[in-house]
């Protein structure tokens, strides 16, 4: 076990391959609770699903990660866990208090994950076991963990429902009987069952209405700022993020291209993709969006086929030459950092941005 | 002026092709069958009716496998290679045509019962189910027996008994397919009941109606064989059911003649992994899944 | 007046009882008109019954009492009447992956429409002609491909295309952007907004999603448990929203700085309706009321009378003065 | 074969599970066994129409054995009670065989019901024991090579169960026949008894009575075995194979549990169902197999009753095997579905 050196001093911002959200105020003596550092995965034969991924998170820190379906943002939740499926090759360092996960052996693996870290999936449905209890579920991990006696264990899990709303009498019922937002709720209970250190939730809302979404939201965040755990939470919609976390890292192809704090991005998105993407859920009463939507032409990625550049390019309305070619990271942008030549001062631009992609590719709209 | 045409739904077919003789499990079946097939339509060109004439036979009895018969010959002395290659002849021509019915009949049923779902469908279900509860080896048998000896009962009985196996089938892969949204479209569209079976779930269907044709003969060749063995074939007819039938009742078991006993087995394995294989093969490529993926 | 496009004239749907639970009343008395030429967003909560409704109006779902009107004329259920009214009235569903047959191709998809109303002539040039309209440019390239080998967004609008092949006059689209990505949602959304420009198609979008109805709605209509709560233009219902319900869902949408209005309870039950106003129980209004005020009766008390089709109005017992 | 059982197991895993899935115990009760009674009669009718209507003219066959002139022939007909209308001579079968009364052996002499009640206890123990041995085995195996799918184990696996699925029971009979009693090469002969369930003439505790029919039975039951075994391996490891992706047991292993926990606890438990269901939907393929092993092993069951009552045929006595076997499996098929509904609690909370 590489003996990692307690206090780390933060890597200088600019340019360096770890970023550090600024949402933490200056606790840094004490070595970050999860640290990523270049996270690369690759599906055989060759899905470069995650190209090159880093980001740190303190405790009680909240980092929310927006992105669409072939982003990448699920294959980092899972890799956190290392619970990828045999075809990915893994590389990188993902360091859970200092310990490299990707390197620890399984019984330590085993006995990190749920107990420092633990996972809200999306479809509370098929993420129950459809056959037994959720009184069950939710005492499993307890008993496996925290060594305590069943009795313990069962008065655990009834504070647990209860505290995350659900009746504690309903420990015995199966997730079939429940509606979709006891179901989650349940989800958020099981996490936190054996108090863990940070909570990543994939998606915990999608499949809800807004109303039960609400709920959930203002559920997860109470019970995250009370314990003081932090979160990664992940979503396609970036106002959720913005309302529920710190900092905020939008992933496209497999990488960050914009990473800061929550707010400062919401108010003033520096790269195009982001800004296409806070549009795309426009906010009731701003006339720019009334009956006018506004969305990206082209296809999302094709993860087996990123040449070289910028691969948001193909997309982006205010692309120019360069972004073909030149390979982009992520560069301090305003408060936080974005992948874009657009916040390069030096004139490495050229004069005249041409016209969006249309001139470019023929390819027909998505 | 349009430079669009309706495109020619063959590139699928030369889809298909390409990827089923690239698995080694397809060309081994794809084999099997068609040696088998070969030999059993090819027969009546080398085997004349005195080899298989039990009156007119030179060999020594049950002898040895020897240079002039490669597998040795039977009680009456014939040589058991030209009765394995005559037997394949019964075996799946009754096979095969009980099949057909079977799978026809099935397949229909199992169409209509998963598409309607209200009575009619409920009917059909329940008349699958009730069928199904009634084992089908002593169904099979019973007929046979009724029906008297000879390949005619032997088919009918087997196409009764195993056309509930395909119509479970068919109707559970319907009730899939009608639940994906294409079909409500289609509805939405004006299709009718008729369109929609026709022009959406059948196609949808196919592969498995397909796949669970080769699984039936297999199934078919396996109640042919013991039904013969039991007797109920056609006491002159030479097949493999009568061959092992032979060994079991003359002395060839006692004598240990494994020479008499164990060709018609292994052709009957042979021949039914071969219908196995090649379905399993087909259905791996046409697996719906695998489509949409 | 022209008569609307669409319309439902008291619209009731009720399923058949099962389990040992009562029957559902997924429509309970509905007014909806959609006029020619417009965009009507219908807004409301899985299980309030917007995709009953949508169906019905594509004829796909019989009523149990009530009527839809296509064009003023009252729709027949004959075989006949119903597949002439399908010509006209299109349905866009909310997973475009499932929606397409995946043993057809493009060309089949988008023919399908033609080939059962018998529109044989000239098949090649009006298949081309829908492909083009749904932004599927240069058509032939799209012709020959299958389902699985487009994006969700190109399969969204060869089921686009499918519809417009038969030149209909309205589009029910039922949550027609919620499974796609959101940088597509965008473009499928500004589709549905240029063919109401270009070919004069009203539509009827039904969302769970209230940024869709203010990014391409005239006018909204707010549903809950069966029955319409509130409707009128886009501006009024979404920046001046008068029923609780609808303040309570505009309140939790992320980003917004009103504080959120978070309901209590589980979503409703459409076969256990409560008596009086059906909001009553998860109502906060009905809730900040002291016990002792009279009005309480009225909600738990008095049904509200069903809104008409076209004039805006609230379907509440607690607002003072009529919609402005 | 997977995407063929898929279809089956999402048919019985509730896939177009009929309605009365949710509904409470007593109503399911009610359903299954009206079900049960209703496939009864079904099979009485089918055995009513194979035997006493298809056949050109039972007398004919009966007088074949000794001649008699047309009046015998008329007054056996009446005596049978031929001459009358079809739907009656249905009504008096159903009511005979409900009281047991299955007519007479044209070869034994004796009353079926009689031979038939011999020769059950056998069967019972044939059926049972391969039964048992299969499931476990099958289950077993099934899991394992479906938990590692495509390993090399799963292929050896689905490749000697694919084999011992296409081999014919009878055969496979007279192969171990021939290897165990007349013996080949390094197995000496006599290993095991030729046939029958006990040495004729055997004297012996009550104990050694036990150990000599087991030592009859090893033979006949591991032919069973061997063709059962096969497809109870196919369908659990199809089963299984479905549920891997699933993310429950994504849930279960970033819990922490190890890999032998999230089979055991999570995956099989809902991989059982639906096998089960199309286990018991085979049964009557047990009893096929049953009917071939006895026949080659002359084994005293109902299976080699079943054989000998072709000879003639011995029409009353074949339907009577018929109708007691086809009883047998639709009675299982019911204890099966009491099972399902204990296993599964989707079903049992109601």
């Amino acid at each position: 076990m590489r003996e990692e050196p307690a206090a780390r001093a933060p890597k200088a911002l600019a340019g360096g391959p770890t970023t550090r959200p600024l949402g933490a105020v200056g606790r840094d003596t004490l070595a970050a609770l999860l640290e990523v550092r270049d996270l690369h995965v690759t599906f055989r034969p060759d899905v470069r699903a995650v190209r090159g991924v880093s980001l740190s998170l303190d405790a009680g820190q909240t980092l929310g990660v927006a992105g669409e379906s072939g982003s990448g943002k699920s294959t980092v939740a899972l890799s956190l866990l290392r619970l990828l499926p045999s075809s990915a090759q893994v590389s990188g360092e993902i360091l859970v208090a200092g310990e490299d996960v990707l390197r620890m052996n399984w019984g330590r693996l085993r006995a990190v994950r749920w107990a420092d870290a633990s996972i809200v999936f999306q479809g509370a449905m098929s993420a129950l076991n459809p056959v037994r209890t959720i009184g069950e579920q939710i005492r499993e991990p307890i008993l496996l963990h925290d060594k305590v006696g069943t009795r313990a264990a069962r008065e655990r899990t009834a504070a647990l429902l209860d505290a995350v709303g659900v009746p504690a009498r309903r420990a015995g019922a199966y997730p079939h009987e429940l509606s979709g937002g006891q179901r989650q709720r349940v989800m958020i209970a099981m996490a936190l069952a054996c108090r863990p250190n940070l909570i990543v939730a994939d998606e915990p809302t999608t499949a809800l209405d807004v109303i039960v979404q609400a709920q959930i939201l203002q559920l997860v965040t109470d019970l995250v700022h009370e314990a003081k755990i932090s979160m990664i939470m992940i979503s396609h919609d970036l106002s959720v993020l913005a309302d529920t976390c710190d900092a905020l890292a939008v992933m496209y192809a497999g990488r960050i291209v914009e990473i800061g704090d929550s707010r400062a991005i919401m108010a003033e998105p520096r790269h195009p993709y982001t800004r296409a993407l806070s549009s795309a859920f426009p906010a009731i009463g701003d006339p720019a969006s009334r009956l006018a939507p506004s969305g990206l032409t082209g296809d999302p990625p094709d993860p087996r086929r990123i040449g070289p550049g910028c691969p948001f390019q193909p997309r982006c309305a205010e692309a120019f030459d360069d972004c073909r070619t030149r390979d982009v990271e992520l560069w301090p942008a305003g408060s936080g950092h974005a992948a874009c030549l657009l916040v390069l001062p030096d004139r490495a631009r050229s004069a005249s941005p041409t016209r969006g992609n249309l001139a470019q590719s023929g390819e027909a709209a998505s | 002026m349009s430079a669009l045409t309706a495109p020619p739904r063959i590139g699928r077919a030369r889809r298909f092709a390409g990827q089923f003789f690239r698995m080694p499990t397809a060309i081994a079946g794809v084999a099997i069958l068609g040696v088998f097939t070969i030999a059993a339509l090819t027969a009546p060109l080398y085997i004349h009716s005195s080899d298989l004439d039990v009156t007119q036979a030179t060999g020594g009895q049950l002898a040895p496998p020897s240079r002039h018969y490669p597998l040795g010959t039977d009680q009456p002395g014939r040589s058991v290679l030209l009765l394995l290659i005559w037997g394949a002849r019964a075996s799946l021509a009754i096979g095969v045509i009980a099949t057909l019915l079977a799978v026809v009949l099935g397949s229909a049923i199992g169409l209509l019962a998963g598409h309607y779902q209200r009575w009619l469908g409920r009917g059909l279900m329940h008349l699958t189910d009730w069928f199904i509860a009634v084992p089908s080896l002593p169904l099979a048998i019973s007929l046979a027996a009724v029906l008297g000896q000879g390949a005619t009962s032997i088919t009918i009985a087997i196409a009764i008994t195993s056309w509930t196996a395909t119509a479970r089938l068919i109707r559970a892969q319907t009730l899939t397919v009608e639940a994906r949204p294409f079909i409500e479209r289609a509805r939405a569209l004006g299709a009718g009941n008729v369109q929609i079976m026709v022009r959406h779930v059948l196609p949808n269907v196919a592969p498995l109606i397909l796949v669970s044709t080769t699984l039936t003969v297999a199934g078919a060749i396996l109640a042919e064989t013991t039904l013969t063995f039991l007797g109920l074939g056609n006491p002159t007819e030479v097949s493999w059911g009568t061959m092992i039938n032979e060994a079991y009742t003359g002395s060839a078991v006692s004598r240990g003649a494994w020479w008499y006993l164990l060709p018609p087995g292994i052709a009957i394995v042979v021949v039914v992994l071969g219908f196995t294989m090649t379905g399993r093969a087909i259905e791996h490529i046409l697996d719906p899944r695998m489509a949409t993926r | 007046m022209t008569a609307p496009a669409l319309e439902a004239r008291d619209l009731c749907i009720t399923y058949p009882p099962r389990q040992g639970r009562g029957p559902a009343h997924a429509v309970d008395g509905v007014n909806l008109a959609v006029g020619v030429g417009e965009i009507v967003a219908l807004i409301g909560e899985s299980g309030c019954g917007k995709s009953t409704l949508a169906r019905a109006f594509v004829g796909l779902v019989r009523p149990t009492s009530g009527e839809v009107c296509y064009q003023g004329t009252t729709l027949g259920y004959s075989s006949k009447a119903v597949k002439r009214f399908r010509r006209y009235t299109q349905l866009l569903l909310q997973d475009p992956g499932g929606a397409l047959n995946p043993k057809q191709n493009v060309f089949d998809a988008v023919a399908e429409g033609p080939r059962l109303h018998g529109l044989r002539a000239g098949l090649a040039e009006r298949v081309e002609t829908a492909l083009s309209q749904a932004g599927l440019r240069p058509p032939a390239q799209f012709a020959a491909r299958y389902p699985y080998e487009l994006s969700g967004g190109q399969q969204q609008r060869v089921v686009i295309a499918g519809a417009l092949a038969l030149e209909p006059s309205v589009i029910v689209a039922d949550e027609p952007v919620a499974s796609l990505d959101a940088s597509v949602r965008g473009e499928i959304l500004r589709l549905i907004l240029d063919l109401r420009t270009s070919l004069g198609l009203s539509a009827l979008v039904v969302s769970h999603d209230l940024g869709l109805a203010w990014n391409i709605a005239d006018r909204v209509a707010v549903m809950y448990l069966g029955r319409i709560v509130e409707q009128g233009r886009a501006e009024d219902v979404l920046l001046r929203p008068r029923h609780p319900y609808t303040q309570a869902l505009l309140s939790v949408l992320p980003g917004t700085d009103a504080d959120p209005v978070v309901l209590r309870g589980e979503p409703p039950d459409p076969t256990a309706i409560p008596a009086g106003c059906r909001f009553h129980p998860r109502c906060q209004r009905f809730a900040a009321l002291d016990t002792t005020d009279g009005r309480r009766t009225l909600c738990t008390g008095q049904a509200l009378a069903i809104l008409p089709a076209d004039a805006p109005d609230v379907a509440c017992h607690l607002i003072e003065q009529p919609h402005g | 074969m997977s995407d063929v059982l898929a279809a089956e197991l999402g048919a019985a895993r509730g896939g177009g599970a009929p309605r009365w899935y949710r509904s409470s115990f007593w109503t399911y009760l009610g359903g299954k066994l009206l079900g049960a009674t209703i496939s009864f009669l079904v099979m009485l009718v089918i055995g009513f129409t194979i035997f006493n209507v298809m056949p050109s003219d039972p007398v004919a066959m009966l007088a074949r054995q000794h001649p008699t002139d047309p009046a015998q022939k008329a007054a056996l007909r009446h005596q049978l009670g031929l001459d009358l209308p079809v739907w009656h001579r249905f009504l008096n079968f159903v009511g005979h065989t409900l009281q047991g009364k299955l007519g007479d052996s044209w070869q034994y002499h004796q009353s079926v019901a009689s031979l038939i009640g011999e020769r059950l206890w056998p069967t019972v123990l044939l059926i049972g024991s391969a039964t048992l041995i299969s499931v476990a085995l099958g289950l077993w195996l099934g899991i394992r090579a479906g938990w590692r799918h495509g390993s090399a184990f799963d292929r050896t696996a689905s490749g000697v169960s694919l084999v011992l699925w296409s081999v014919p029971t009878f055969w496979l009979g007279l192969i171990l026949l021939v290897l165990f009693t007349v013996g080949a090469g390094p197995i000496p002969s006599g290993l095991f008894p030729a046939g029958l369930m006990s040495t004729p003439g055997f004297s012996g505790s009550w104990l050694a009575h036990v150990g000599d029919t087991v030592h009859h039975l090893i033979l006949p039951c591991l032919t069973l075995v061997l063709v059962i075994f096969a497809q109870y391996v196919t369908i659990m490891r199809s089963s299984i194979i479905d549920e891997l992706g699933s993310p429950y047991l994504l849930t279960a292993r970033a819990k922490g549990l190890r890999d032998d926990d999230v089979r055991r606890r999570h995956a099989v438990p809902n991989a059982l169902l639906p096998s089960v269901t199309v286990i018991f939907l085979q049964l009557g393929t047990i009893v096929g197999g049953a009917i071939a092993v006895e026949t080659v092993y002359s084994w005293p069951g109902l299976g080699f009753l079943t054989f000998q009552a072709l000879q003639i045929p011995d029409l009353p006595l074949l339907e009577g095997t018929f109708i007691v076997l086809s009883a047998s499996v639709i009675v299982m098929n019911l204890i099966a579905d009491m099972l399902y509904r204990v296993l599964d609690p989707r079903v049992r909370q109601q």
